[in-house]
């Protein structure tokens, strides 16, 4: 358990800035979800909390102590901190147990208490039985596993995941976000959890944060932030959102009327937000729907996704929009059809600027 | 193409020891077993057996750790003078075995120009404690310290730092990562570099010659080479039954290396970052103080013995203003023109064979680790042999191969370079095979597997994808092939002829004729010219893939 | 009266300077003979012929080794062809095998050394096994040197010295490793005070400033002899016998000396540091005694000495 | 264009089998997806088809000529097959444009051509401008999306994909499926993706193959297969589907009414089932509701998922019974609720057996 304090970091490589003044504090046990697209620094903000890169500027502390930066530079091995790197790092030269085991024979564990904490660790990522195996003979997700089960099996004080179920499927994942939680709830340790599923970060985290080109944009719980995006940029990366103009008729209290493509509705603002006049909409595909209602638009494609289908449309009003709805059948492309806005997210007026310039 | 490396290694490496396999159970052609047996039952055979194994083993040892030091201190941590600290230690190599042990030998006895300008030399007939079991092992660890660093060097190269982070986020200091992770997925470097180290101790006359034979200490080089003086009919048979005997030992360490890497598996995969630049902290003065204290014991001693033995006019006369003549070096530069031609054909010798032997490592090392063909896997075993012998036996089997013209084609190599250069290439096959090998064992199959779905057919893969790869280790052989070639005494020895002459020879010729000056001067040349080239090859080494020469960062 | 243009090939273990200077004084009286010759330590030459004759195919027409002892070998195995008619006028019988198959060019000595520092001076051979001189002596090695081969017999077969006299030498201390340019080596470097070697080394050395002195002990000295022979294998004959009878010529004599060795022929002028041919004693030596015991002598010697 | 022909392809690993006698047939130009648990032999089944495995029996024929199998043995250069690997296998000794333009060197495209060849690939994949990098120079996603390009700049008759967009955010996501789908139509080769994201499957594919352990357990279009799993098995992994027992009142032409926690509901049912009496019901989130209708069931869980909350609920009436109800908001664990089937699938019955027996 440790809380940990990230001032004013920066990373450059070369002459590219990889982190660019990131300030973050993380919570003693709190669980942190990464987001950010890929190549943002998401992995690189993680190396640097681990001890494995050092900071071109600024500082970074655990419980108040500086480890790395303005000349601290305390040692991995000494952060008592666990990673699953995004590329596993098994060791070649070990079997599945002996490299499940290495945290524990590190910290002098012996014998049958190791063997039983192995195969615990094992059991909890579903492969027990594999313990004689070389990595090589693992498929991807056994591998990715196996990475899983040996930051499980050490004690640590921070956990850090990079992308840990990326190459699980559904109902793995669905499993290990439980032995996630659990193990949370158990050792209390500070997680900070790098995944590209929004799903899983919302399922499992305390808050998210996300970043973008070295940056991190927002910083919310999941229903906040999925909620109430502050930019267009942090919009349009969380739950498929959209952006479309709309003219605010009336705001107040967290509560705006807007016209959009000609059509009135309701929709969420900020507390603070009061302005009339021109405005800039979040909508997600589940604050549309397809019905008798509407404003009228135009089928673009429509996605199969199992349950329903996505169905993206544009605004006969103005087509360069493009929005998605959810529908439980998929429609035929060109087909005319209304949309009705049931809910939707007014974007703070300051963020849109300098989410415009950035882009 | 594999089948061309396949067939090289197989006639380099076997014919040369069947033939002499023959002269052993058949010597003069009629099969005859009593001479082996005769050998065989005499207990200085076993006697020396024992010394070579004894001798070997702890050179090898000594050759690990330091070869394994340095290695690591330039591969992985962030001492400073890296590069200089790499071409130093690759320096050992370059002098011929003979003349490190007479430098060392220098340093320890009473003659010593460093004892003696330090006012410290011991009595005049004092015994020399270098002529003994421990001077020759030391010798020999030194010595072969190189051939470990080098394939070590290369394989650190392509550790991915991941594999360290990973253990030392588990809690590991670096010096339990280093125990428990770096060195076992060195194990297949360590194991070629060892397995080299050993049979090069095996197979090593100068040093058990110089250091062991005053001091009664017989190994079978030595062994063999004072059956060679008994001139009579039979010696061929005879040095032939100990050459196998030599053959099976050589055997013997490849046969550990072997169960060494059957037991576990290194492919690292293949995008990850390269490991290095741990820091040392507070230790890194002292390390790097450690270090080169240890290159000046067993670098600048042994090269400062002989420089001061190349500017005196004759052996035995200190070295001092007065004394001081470059007339020997004017002698073997100017004078003597074998010498010149001796660089050149040296040169030509060792560059040709360096660049043929590194062609011929990478399909055949493909076709060992990769395709694990049990043929290959034989030869990989059977390219030992030409290296454990020694560089005279060697000699007899191609002469005895050699001595009539070719069948077919009518043409004689005999009295030809050719005959010297295909003992060169038969002889440092191994020096260049087994780094390759080495390496190969660590790469992730998946780089050439995504090379074949591009339709890229064997020899184009081979070229641009599992060369490139394989170039630091690659390189590190060719490196080792020419340094050892370029001042190679004994294979030529009996090879050479008119016009022919290698570096060796003539220093040898020099040597044996009592003119120790004037050998010196060659060999402080040779060093000289090694360095030269050297330093060149780093020029132009900017172009070439990261590694590939390996002081360069 | 030799074909135009014909080839000669030579193995000859002197040093490289001297077998150059023979093959030139040779090639300036025959300039029609391209000698190709090959030079290499007594053991490597006899290695590398030896591995010829088993391949079938020996290269060399003429053969100028340091031994008689080697000579004596090869005449066993029937090696090599007289050459009957071969002018011997001013050797010595002894110098000559009876069967005219090999004749000495010179005269080698083996005395010993010793370093200008040393405070002791030894005179007689008897001197060395003096517990004064111990651990300060070391001698060439007769499985290396065929001159020490010789050194060896001799003494082996002399009543007066004997193997208890070689066992003595063993026992105080005396090494013996490599050739005699080893010897050489160790006492001008001051490793030993003393050394068993062949005369010209230190003779020559000391005049270019090595700290060494020779010595031609009281007893007398061994003598190898450089014998040449023709090998009965030889493709060119003619120039074979030319090259013989150049050797044996007064001119080769003269050659010889000027080298720096003791020539063979009487009548020729020993060159400077020498005493007059007249005045060295030589040890009594039997090289067909010799070779009979050389195995023998080698084993005995491998066994007190390990060299 | 090839059209690949499996026929009761056979591997195993020392002792352990990993394909267990797959026949299956691909069209030619055919999309296909392999779905399936981690370590189910997906990617073994990919190499034997690239040639990178032999097959322990059975073989395998490219437009009916034989490439592996019973003696015939094409090697992969010479098949025109593209992979992507899980691993990415990027050479680190070439850049990213040296690796990108590796395949067109190959095929001695040159100069110019290939320069501007790999540009477009780049591109393609949002990765412009990085041709001079070192593969060690990327983040993970970025490789992946290199080893990506590399495998769009040949051209292939056989496209093989392994999870390609495993480490990818949703959008990047998005784009890439869209280019492979351009890809797709452009080249008509024939694309064989493994994926454990059902979404994409469904998205991407013309056909799914449901693997486990080894074998193909179904092989349907995305629609069938989502709406009519054949066994127990597949209802579980598709789509989130639980199974519960139910009495069968009726059932003809497709449709069934049965009787679930004992309330009526009508479900769907195969052409041919016509048992009444004990049966298995496939149900999916979607497929139920919470309202004021159904039967009592008590709150267990939720999962927020961004737009709506995932409940699982344990009806009363079968407490050992877990379903998963989709709602706009998540319900406190404990809650009881009344839950109302709108949908459902009958399991076939004969299918219910096996897998029964397998697990
Ligand atoms: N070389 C091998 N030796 C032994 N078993 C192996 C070997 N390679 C793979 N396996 C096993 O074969 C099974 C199938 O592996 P495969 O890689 O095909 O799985 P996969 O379906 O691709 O899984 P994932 O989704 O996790 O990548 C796994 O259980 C794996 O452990
Ligand atoms: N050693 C390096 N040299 C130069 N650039 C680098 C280096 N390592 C990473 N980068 C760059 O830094 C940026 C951030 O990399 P990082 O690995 O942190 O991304 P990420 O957010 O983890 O992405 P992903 O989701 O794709 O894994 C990337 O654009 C990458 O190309
Ligand atoms: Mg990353
Ligand atoms: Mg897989």
């Amino acid at each position: 358990m440790s809380s940990i304090r990230i001032e004013n970091l920066t990373k450059r490589f070369g002459a590219s800035t990889v982190l660019d003044d990131v300030s973050l504090e993380i919570g003693q046990g709190e669980f942190l979800a990464l987001l950010g697209p890929s190549g943002c620094g998401k992995t690189t903000l993680l190396r640097l909390v681990a001890g494995f890169e050092t900071p071109s500027a600024g500082r970074i502390l655990f419980d108040g102590v500086p480890v790395a930066g303005e000349g601290w530079d305390v040692p991995p091995e000494a952060r008592n901190v666990a990673i699953v790197f995004q590329s596993y790092a098994l060791w070649p030269h070990m079997t599945v147990a002996e490299n499940v085991g290495y945290p524990l024979r590190v910290r002098g564990v012996k014998g049958a208490a190791r063997t039983e904490r192995v195969a615990e660790a094992l059991a909890a990522v579903e492969l027990p039985g594999f313990e004689a195996r070389r990595p090589a003979e693992l498929s991807g997700g056994q591998r990715q596993r196996v990475a899983l089960a040996r930051c499980l099996a050490m004690d640590p004080a921070v956990v850090l995941l990079d992308e840990p179920l990326a190459n699980l499927d559904v109902h793995l994942r669905a499993s290990m976000e439980d032995i996630f939680k659990r193990f949370h709830a158990r050792t209390g340790a500070t997680m900070v959890y790098i995944t590209h599923d929004q799903a899983e970060a919302m399922a499992l985290a305390d808050r998210i944060a996300v970043m973008d080109r070295g940056r991190i944009v927002q910083l919310d719980p999941p229903a906040k932030l999925h909620a109430e995006p502050q930019s267009e940029r942090v919009a349009r990366f969380i739950g498929e959102g959209r952006v479309a103009d709309c003219r605010v008729v009336a705001c107040e209290n967290g509560a705006a009327r807007i016209v959009l493509f000609g059509h009135e509705a309701s929709v969420r603002a900020g507390a603070e937000t009061s302005r009339i006049g021109k405005g800039r909409l979040c909508l997600r595909p589940g604050d549309l729907a397809v019905g008798e209602h509407g404003f009228e638009a135009r089928v673009v494609s429509s996605r199969f996704a199992g349950s329903h289908a996505v169905v993206t449309v544009e605004p006969l009003a103005d087509p360069e929009v493009r929005l998605a709805v959810i529908h439980p059948v998929p429609l035929a492309a060109g087909a005319s059809v209304r949309v009705r806005v049931a809910d939707g997210w007014l974007l703070p007026a300051e963020a849109a600027v300098p989410a415009e310039a950035a882009a | 193409m594999l089948a061309a490396a396949a067939g090289f290694v197989a006639v380099l490496s076997l014919v040369p020891v069947a033939r002499l396999l023959a002269e052993a159970v058949a010597p003069g052609g009629r099969p005859d077993l009593t001479l082996a047996a005769e050998v065989l039952a005499s207990r200085a055979t076993w006697i020396a057996t024992w010394h070579s194994v004894k001798t070997a083993v702890l050179g090898t040892a000594i050759s690990i750790a330091l070869g394994t030091g340095f290695a690591l201190l330039v591969g992985l941590t962030d001492a400073r003078g890296k590069a200089a600290l790499t071409f130093l230690f690759l320096m050992p190599l370059m002098i011929p075995p003979q003349i490190s042990a007479l430098a060392f030998a220098q340093l320890g006895g009473p003659a010593s120009p460093l004892l003696r300008t330090l006012g410290i030399a011991p009595r005049l007939g004092t015994p020399n404690r270098f002529f003994s079991e421990g001077g020759i092992v030391l010798v020999l660890g030194i010595q072969h310290a190189p051939l470990v660093f080098l394939a070590l060097r290369a394989a650190l190269r392509s550790l991915p730092a991941e594999e360290i982070e990973a253990a030392r986020a588990s809690g590991a200091s670096p010096r339990f990562a280093l125990r428990t992770i770096v060195l076992p997925l060195m194990t297949p470097a360590l194991a070629a570099g060892a397995a080299l180290a050993f049979v090069s101790a095996i197979g090593n006359f100068g040093i058990p010659a110089f250091l062991g034979i005053p001091a009664g200490y017989t190994v079978l080089p030595t062994l063999i080479y004072q059956r060679l003086a008994s001139f009579g009919p039979a010696i061929i048979a005879e040095t032939a039954v100990l050459s196998v005997l030599i053959g099976v030992l050589a055997a013997f360490g490849f046969a550990v290396q072997a169960a060494v890497l059957r037991r576990r598996d290194f492919r690292l995969a293949g995008t990850a970052r390269r490991a290095g630049g741990f820091a040392l902290g507070l230790w890194r003065l002292p390390t790097e103080m450690l270090a080169w204290g240890t290159l000046a014991l067993i670098l600048v001693a042994p090269l400062a013995a002989l420089v001061a033995t190349a500017l005196v006019p004759a052996y035995g006369v200190k070295l001092g203003p007065g004394t001081a003549t470059l007339h020997n070096f004017a002698e073997v530069l100017f004078r003597q023109d074998a010498t010149v031609r001796a660089f050149r054909n040296s040169f030509a010798l060792a560059g040709g064979a360096a660049l043929v032997l590194m062609l011929v490592a990478v399909p055949f090392a493909y076709l060992v680790v990769w395709r694990r063909g049990r043929l290959a896997r034989v030869l990989n075993a059977a390219a030992e042999l030409p290296y454990a012998l020694p560089g005279i036996v060697l000699g007899i089997a191609m002469i005895l191969l050699f001595i009539r013209p070719l069948p077919f084609a009518g043409v004689s190599l005999y009295n030809t370079i050719w005959i010297i250069f295909l003992a060169y290439l038969a002889r440092f096959l191994i020096l260049c095979i087994r780094p390759v090998t080495g390496a190969l064992e660590q790469v992730d199959r998946a780089l050439e597997e995504a090379a074949r779905m591009t339709g890229a057919r064997l020899p184009f893969r081979l070229l641009t994808v599992v060369l490139p790869i394989l170039a630091p280790a690659a390189a590190a052989g060719g490196l080792l092939v020419f340094m050892t070639a370029f001042n190679e005494l004994t294979v030529s020895a009996l090879l050479w002829s008119a016009g022919n002459e290698t570096l060796g020879v003539v220093v040898f010729n020099l040597e044996d004729a009592g003119l120790s000056v004037l050998a010196a001067a060659v060999s402080v040349v040779s060093v000289a010219v090694t360095v030269a080239l050297m330093l060149l090859a780093s020029l132009f080494g900017k172009r070439l893939p990261p590694g590939v020469i390996p002081w360069r960062a | 009266a030799v074909a135009q243009g014909s080839k000669l090939v030579l193995y000859t273990s002197q040093p490289n300077e001297d077998a150059q200077a023979t093959v030139d004084a040779f090639k300036a009286a025959h300039p029609d003979v391209d000698v190709q010759w090959v030079r290499d330590g007594t053991t490597k030459i006899m290695a590398k012929l030896q591995a010829e004759f088993a391949g079938g195919n020996p290269q060399p027409d003429v053969l100028l080794i340091a031994d008689s002892v080697t000579m004596e070998g090869l005449k066993r195995d029937g090696r090599l062809q007289p050459y009957t008619e071969a002018d011997t006028t001013g050797f010595a019988p002894t110098l000559y095998d009876k069967e005219k198959t090999y004749f000495s060019t010179k005269l080698i000595t083996t005395g010993f050394m010793a370093n200008t520092a040393a405070e002791g001076a030894p005179a007689s051979w008897k001197d060395l096994a003096k517990p004064e001189f111990q651990g300060q002596v070391t001698m060439p090695s007769p499985l290396t040197s065929g001159a020490a081969l010789v050194h060896v017999a001799a003494l082996a077969q002399n009543p007066d010295f004997g193997w208890p006299y070689l066992e003595a030498l063993a026992k105080n201390g005396t090494t013996a490793s490599g050739g005699n340019g080893a010897v050489m080596k160790a006492v001008a470097g001051g490793e030993k005070a003393y050394g068993v070697i062949v005369d010209y080394l230190p003779i020559r050395e000391s005049t270019k400033g090595s700290p060494v002195k020779f010595t031609f002990p009281t007893e007398g000295v061994s003598a190898v002899t450089e014998p040449v022979a023709i090998l009965k294998t030889a493709k060119n004959v003619d120039a074979a016998k030319e090259f013989v009878g150049f050797l044996l010529s007064e001119d080769g004599q003269k050659l010889a000396a000027r080298q720096g060795y003791l020539p063979a022929r009487e009548g020729v002028e020993p060159p400077s540091g020498f005493p007059p041919v007249a005045s060295i004693k030589l040890l009594p030596f039997d090289p067909a005694k010799a070779l009979a015991d050389e195995a023998e002598n080698k084993k005995r010697f491998s066994e007190l000495f390990g060299g």
